[in-house]
């Protein structure tokens, strides 16, 4: 039962990584109506602020001790970082929370990185077809990636977490069940609360408030909203600054989970657009679901039965359950490679239009 | 438009093409072109063209065309592993294989549109991928050899030809005796230039191809086809059932790709499963784009302007930038360098992605687009008056 | 020096069939038996062809190995302190070039696929008359590369690649491996572990789903099961998973108390990172503490994985701390050039180019013939590894091998891992005949003509 | 001959009855008009004779066999033609082209493979595409890009596509909506030219000059029943037809 348990959990933390950038998608796709290919570049981009505000916070003096020598005979290097020489131990707990604190960077810095990319090239694209969108969208995330390389390198630069945040959680223990048998990472549960947390805002958002009422109004008819005098321009510019900020803090904050480096984009767009199909083009509610659904898909096609694994009359009902799904796992080698991919055929075929998805989205 | 002047203009075209294709060797020569190189402009213009018939003619976005060049190229090496190393048999089969895959995809995916239908096709395509590199490559079912990819070896049987050639190595593969890899060489204006007996080989089916495209760009099936892209309400109004059309296209375009994978596997008798990846079938995408969908060149240029880059650009470095800048000052030529070498070399993705960014924000009807306008240019001001209004939207061909 | 490299030294094969239907000034037809071997260099030099991945996962590997090939060829060439020419144990190489010619270089991308690496290692020999190919840092390139040597007829000096199938079933004789294997990793770790965390293990792999993955979780199948070791459960994972956790979560309650970790490059800095963050460093199993293991290591992971290797054993065919007189000389040209120590990968093909150049040096010529010649047994010293084999049979290197920790307090930000132990070559050496490397054929050189 | 039998349809959508029990025969030969005020059904019903609508109960002859479950290509290949109150066309293909393709459907049947011969080796059908062209007044446009027609003449194009096929049964939604006055009076005395080779149509259209022009059978639809069906000088003076359109109020 823990096992299952634990796969469940593990799903839905897997499932808000794809949940977050999915919305961030549909935000674009339902308000904008552009299919954005550089989605996953918005992403990395948030995870290199991190990456960026690290490597400011540890900029280090370099003094050269001429009494040492490194193997290859030259002085050796004695690196401080200028904040701990500054501020001392103030200056090393900044240091150790530079994750938490890039999405004070993140957000100014993405909303100029989506608003930017909206007002300077999405714009021109509303009118063309869905095909040339997806096409200048994709060169934008090739180019954006190579810039990324030609700075940061190509090689994965490792984030942690804050100590306090990071070790195992005894989240079975909190729930009442025996210590110790469904331990998580903090971090991870950190995260999902997070995913959370911006899920429900963007919803809040554009359920109760003006603005988001409006923007509402704008993705069910446009042409009506605007003959009512809105500028619905401005309202649509600020929604890619705020799709690009909800997939850039995505981003900063899975930099401790994976390390960042400049093809992190790529790795999560086919993902992530399959993710928006499956839940329905256009539709919110659909992404942050299909996204958790993925996730728990996912995590549970990678199971395999362990050497160590009781007999059938010592089985409880669990191990049970847990026996029949490993028994139909081995007739189906690599089903966790592809399942994926396998889910959003499955239900393109079932649910043409996803599970949440409005009839005529996307359709020519 | 007159008839006749429209099949002359064909005659043209075509000629101009075989002519294009046959002195390609020695126009490239200059520009850094060798065999290896030249035949993957063949290729992967094969590959292009039958693309742009299915995306060019009916709309359909595919993402997942480089499965079928995959299925293709490893039906070819099996070929090579069991009957023999003559191209033509493995040739054979691979457009077959191709066909085949693309009909069973085609099928399903084409129950859907839209976006809906490009996310299909990528879905089936990294299955394809994802399986050829793993779970199809284990021992006990090794149908692709995963990672490494198939390759021919001393033990295979080639039932009907020899495992091992008289000096005990892997035979070349060949087409009739004549071997792919055999490089003749000959000095022309100063400079010397290599053909491959698999050039021609290349040559020959790419012409093939061109052709055979043409045919079908001019015929009623053509024209049903881009009737599928403009409105398919109208068309099943007008008693023509579109699903058949899109398949169809679906499938000759499945087929182009697995001729240009057996092709591939032909002049090089490996099959790698990256091959199948959705960054190879978004590269036929950008070459299609880039040169020009729905026109008859535009394709094959794209597909060179990319391998070129690709090869030649990347082969790039410093030392041969430096050599480049050497007729500036030496302080200038080191700015050069540093202001260009991002771009090459190890760089070739970002000029790539810029350049395919240019094309899609100005020339949304690619490179054809552009030489249509310039020749718009020339022609407007030479007579000037007649109204620019005048000339068709549809690009040129 | 021109734009496009003009001055190509083609190879020619007659052809009465469809050359002479080329109206063309001048066919070399009759000429061309008289070549003893393809690209032979006819200026005053020649030519060495450095693929390596400069795109995708490998490209600072890449651009690690690239440097050490220019170091290589200034070396060779007479530039800088010789290196390695100073410590090694063949004298022939004088700095004055190799056979009198000087020695240049063109490079590739391989972007670490196989397909790419054959287009650019074609690239090489067809337009630029490269005669040896060098470079790599994945099995499923070198195995793909070599294949192409050899049916080209040049030589090809492995880079990094670490599976079995590279020297045992896809073995070729114009092919040539420095590198050691997953063989000689299980063996050497073997003793190590088991004098560490003792006889009474149970070990979960996670393995990624390729060649070399599939070769390194036998290896390791094998060596542990012999030491007493249990397998609880072997799982594949895909390349380039990115996060890991699904894989890893199955094992927190298994009753594993090892966790083995078959992978190389961003999946091994990734799932080693993840593993440590679920935990699996400070747990408890079956009274024992838990361990994790990282069969083959390589400083520029242990930098992507940061303070996830602290204490984590693994194998490693060179490091820069070693203090035998080749290794110090490698590391202070190659630090006082480029200001940081070179990786495991920049050694390994340093040494093949120097390899190379040495035997055509002994050989006299640069047929690929005569260098599978001179290549075959030979025995050398002062390269960083201790007296190395070339075995004849399968053109596999046999040295000691390092069995390496990650370091716990690391001096530098290169000072990532500690040397533990170095396992003599006896102790890694298997016979030709071992069933893991069965199923290959040398073939027969190919000069390519 | 009746050659249209339409019984018992009903359709709904979701709480909104928008067929309510309409019964509808077409004579062979006649132009038969339908109409009634916005929102009274007559689309949906014309969407059910040629597959675009499934009627939730119901039947629809044609000819003596069933047209329902039929799909839309096969109703047309059946005989039956439609043009469109928002014109359907070919936008990106030439009016010659729009015009040759539904010539080809009648020839060729739903789908050939003729993907070798070239189109303009096609005499007989390219000669007969331009006499539809010429029919509809639009010979000089033949090579241009339809999708740049003006909206009059798009419909005009569409009407030529159907023509070309011959069908026996011509289904048209308001043919002249939006066009000026003279346009629309070419239109009419065109469709008169076309009642007289014999094709039956049924005409929507709320342009009751146009209706009373051409009709030779009215049917008055209100709120998706069929109020009224009677010869067109009858017509006017139903209290029934006059009450649905303006509460009343005299024509």
């Amino acid at each position: 039962m823990d096992q299952i348990l634990l796969q469940i959990l593990n799903g839905l933390d897997k499932g808000s990584a794809y949940a977050l950038i999915a919305l961030g998608l549909t935000l674009i796709f339902g308000t904008l109506g552009v299919v954005n290919f550089a989605h996953g570049a918005l992403f990395m981009l948030g995870a290199f602020c991190t990456v960026s505000l690290n490597k400011l916070l540890t900029m280090e003096q370099v003094v050269l001790d001429e009494t040492r020598m490194t193997a290859w005979g030259t002085p050796m290097e004695i690196r401080t970082p200028f904040v701990e020489a500054w501020f001392g131990e103030f200056g090393t707990t900044l240091v150790e929370y530079a994750v938490p604190l890039s999405i004070l960077v993140a957000i100014p810095v993405m909303l100029l990185v989506g608003v930017t990319m909206e007002r300077g090239l999405i714009k021109h694209f509303y009118k063309r077809p869905h095909a040339e969108q997806i096409l200048v969208t994709f060169g934008l995330a090739i180019v954006l990636q190579e810039i990324i390389k030609a700075w940061f390198g190509a090689n994965p630069i490792p984030q942690s977490e804050p100590d306090a945040l990071g070790g195992m959680l005894d989240f079975g223990a909190a729930i009442g069940m025996t210590e110790g048998t469904i331990t998580y990472p903090a971090w991870r549960l950190v995260y999902f609360l997070f995913a959370g947390v911006v899920i429900t805002g963007v919803f809040c958002f554009l359920q109760f408030t003006t603005f988001g009422m409006v923007v509402r109004a704008g993705m069910a008819d446009r042409e009506t909203v605007g003959l009512l005098g809105i500028n619905i321009d401005k309202r649509f510019t600020f929604m890619f600054g705020l799709a690009a900020v909800v997939a850039g803090l995505a981003g900063v904050m899975y930099t401790p989970i994976l390390s960042p480096d400049y093809h992190l984009g790529m790795d999560f767009l086919v993902l992530s657009f399959v993710v928006v199909v499956v839940g329905g083009m256009g539709s919110l509610g659909g992404a942050v679901m299909a996204g958790f659904l993925l996730g728990i898909l996912q995590s549970f096609t990678a199971m395999k039965r362990p050497a160590i694994f009781p007999d059938a009359a010592d089985r409880t009902v669990g191990e049970d359950i847990l026996n029949v799904w490993y028994t139909i796992l081995e007739y189906l080698p690599g089903i966790d490679q592809i399942i994926i991919y396998l889910a959003a055929v499955v239900v393109l075929l079932v649910r043409p239009r996803g599970l949440m998805g409005r009839k005529g989205v996307m359709e020519t | 438009m007159n008839a006749k002047a429209s099949s002359r203009n064909d005659l043209y075209l075509i000629l101009g093409f075989i002519v294009a294709v046959a002195l390609g060797p020695i126009i490239m020569t200059p520009f850094g072109g060798y065999p290896d190189l030249l035949q993957k402009f063949a290729i992967f213009g094969i590959f292009a063209i039958g693309f742009n018939i299915l995306f060019g003619l009916t709309g359909y976005l595919s993402f997942g065309h480089a499965a079928f060049l995959g299925a293709g190229s490893y039906a070819a090496v099996w070929c090579f592993k069991l009957v023999g190393m003559n191209v033509l048999p493995a040739i054979i089969s691979a457009m077959i294989v191709g066909g085949l895959f693309s009909a069973l995809i085609g099928f399903v995916s084409l129950r859907r549109s839209g976006i809906y239908f490009s996310i299909l096709t990528l879905a089936f395509a990294q299955m394809c991928y994802n399986l050829a590199y793993s779970v199809l490559g284990q021992p006990g079912m090794n149908l692709t050899n995963g990672e490494t990819g198939l390759q021919l070896k001393l033990d295979d049987p080639r039932y009907f030809g020899e495992s091992a050639s008289e000096s005990g190595t892997i035979p070349p593969t060949s087409m009739f005796g004549i071997e792919m890899k055999q490089i003749h060489e000959f000095d022309l204006f100063g400079m010397t230039v290599q053909v491959s007996n698999g050039y021609f080989v290349c040559a020959l089916f790419v012409i093939l191809a061109f052709y055979v495209s043409m045919r079908i760009f001019r015929s009623p099936f053509g024209m049903m086809l881009r009737a599928v892209k403009t409105n398919q309400n109208r068309m099943s109004y007008t008693g023509l059932n579109t699903r058949p059309y899109a398949l169809a296209a679906f499938v000759i375009s499945g087929m182009y790709a697995g001729l240009a994978g057996g092709l591939m596997s032909a002049m090089d008798p490996l099959a790698g499963a990256e091959r199948m990846q959705w960054t190879a079938s978004g590269e036929v995408v950008l070459m299609t784009i880039l040169g020009g969908a729905g026109t008859l060149i535009g394709p094959i240029i794209g597909a060179g302007v990319i391998k070129y880059l690709e090869n030649i650009f990347s082969s790039f470095n410093d030392q041969v930038m430096t050599g480049f800048f050497d007729f500036l000052p030496d302080w200038l030529g080191s700015a050069m360098v540093w202001i260009t070498s991002p771009f090459v070399g190890e760089g070739w993705h970002l000029t790539l992605g810029v350049i395919f960014m240019l094309i899609v924000i100005f020339l949304p009807g690619g490179l054809m687009e552009g030489f249509a306008r310039i020749g718009r240019l020339f022609r407007g001001s030479r007579k000037r008056g007649e109204g620019a209004a005048d000339a068709p939207r549809v690009p040129a061909e | 020096m021109s734009f496009f490299n003009l001055s190509r030294r083609g190879l020619l094969k007659g052809s009465a069939a469809l050359g002479a239907g080329l109206a063309t000034p001048t066919i070399f037809t009759s000429s061309a038996w008289a070549q003893g071997y393809l690209n032979e260099p006819t200026g005053d030099t020649v030519t060495f062809g450095f693929n390596v991945p400069q795109t995708g996962a490998y490209a600072d590997e890449g651009a690690d190995e690239l440097r050490a090939y220019e170091l290589a060829v200034e070396h060779l060439n007479g530039g800088g302190d010789g290196g390695l020419l100073q410590t090694f144990s063949s004298k022939a190489l004088t700095g004055a070039g190799v056979n009198g010619k000087k020695v240049a270089y063109v490079t590739g991308d391989t972007q670490t696929k196989s397909d790419a690496a054959r287009a650019s290692a074609k690239r090489m020999i067809e337009s630029d008359g490269a005669l040896m190919i060098t470079g790599g840092s994945s099995s499923g390139v070198a195995i793909a590369v070599q294949g192409l040597c050899q049916e080209a007829g040049v030589i090809f000096m492995a880079g990094l690649t670490h599976s079995n199938d590279t020297t045992g079933k896809d073995k070729r004789r114009n092919g040539f491996r420095h590198f050691f294997n997953t063989e000689m990793s299980g063996a050497a770790l073997g003793p190590i572990l088991e004098a560490n965390y003792g006889t009474d293990r149970k070990a979960y792999h996670l393995t990624a789903d390729y060649t070399w993955g599939w070769s390194q979780e036998g290896s390791m199948k094998t060596y542990t099961e012999a030491i007493g070791w249990e397998t609880v459960a072997a799982v594949r994972t895909p390349l380039g998973a990115g996060d890991f956790s699904q894989y890893l979560t199955p094992v927190l309650n298994s009753g594993a108390d090892t966790l083995i970790l078959n992978h190389y490059g961003r999946d091994m800095v990734n799932s080693l990172t993840q593993a440590v963050q679920f935990g699996m460093r400070d747990k408890v199993v079956n009274g024992k503490d838990f361990v994790i293991v990282v069969p083959l290591y390589s400083r520029l992971m242990a930098q992507g994985a940061g303070e996830a290797v602290k204490g984590i054993f693994g194998s490693t065919n060179w490091h820069w701390s070693l203090q035998d007189a080749g290794s110090q000389a490698f590391v202070k040209s190659f630090g006082q050039k480029y200001g940081f120590p070179p990786s495991q990968a920049a050694h390994t093909c340093y040494v093949q180019a120097m390899l190379y150049a040495d035997a055509a040096q002994r050989a006299g010529t640069f047929h690929p013939c005569a260098i599978v010649e001179a290549l075959e047994g030979y025995e050398f010293d002062g390269m960083g590894n201790g007296p190395t084999l070339y075995r004849a049979e399968d053109h596999q290197c046999f040295k000691p091998v390092l069995v390496v920790k990650g370091n716990e307090n690391p001096t530098s930000q290169y000072d990532l891992l500690e040397v533990v132990d170095v396992t003599p070559t006896e102790k890694v050496m298997y016979p030709v005949d071992h069933p893991d490397f069965q199923g290959g054929d040398l073939g027969t050189c190919n000069a390519g003509i | 001959m009746t050659i249209l039998t339409v019984r018992n349809i009903n359709k709904r959508f979701g709480g909104l009855k928008a067929l309510n029990e309409v019964n509808l025969t077409i004579e062979e030969g006649t132009v038969h008009a339908i109409i009634g005020p916005n929102g009274a059904g007559k689309s949906t019903l014309l969407n059910c004779f040629i597959g675009r609508l499934e009627p939730d109960t119901g039947t629809v002859e044609f000819n003596g066999t069933s047209l329902l479950g039929l799909k839309p290509h096969q109703i047309n290949q059946a005989g039956v033609s439609r043009v469109f109150q928002t014109p359907e066309i070919f936008g990106e293909l030439t009016l010659l082209e729009n015009v040759m393709i539904p010539a080809f459907a009648k020839r060729d049947g739903a789908f050939t493979l003729n993907a070798w011969g070239p189109v303009r080796g096609e005499r007989s059908l390219m000669e007969r595409a331009m006499e539809m062209l010429n029919d509809v007044g639009l010979a000089k446009k033949a090579n241009d890009v339809s999708g740049q027609l003006s909206r009059g003449d798009k419909r005009r194009l569409e009407l030529a596509m159907c023509l070309v096929q011959e069908p026996k049964l011509l289904l048209l939604d308001e043919p002249t909506a939006g066009m000026a006055r003279a346009d629309t009076n070419n239109t009419i005395d065109l469709l008169k030219e076309i009642a007289g080779r014999g094709i039956t149509m049924v005409v929507i259209e709320h342009d009751m000059h146009v209706v009373f022009s051409l009709a030779q059978k009215i049917s008055v639809l209100a709120q998706g029943t069929v109020i009224a069906e009677d010869l067109p000088q009858n017509i006017k003076g139903n209290p029934k037809v006059q009450e649905a359109y303006l509460g009343g109020a005299h024509l």
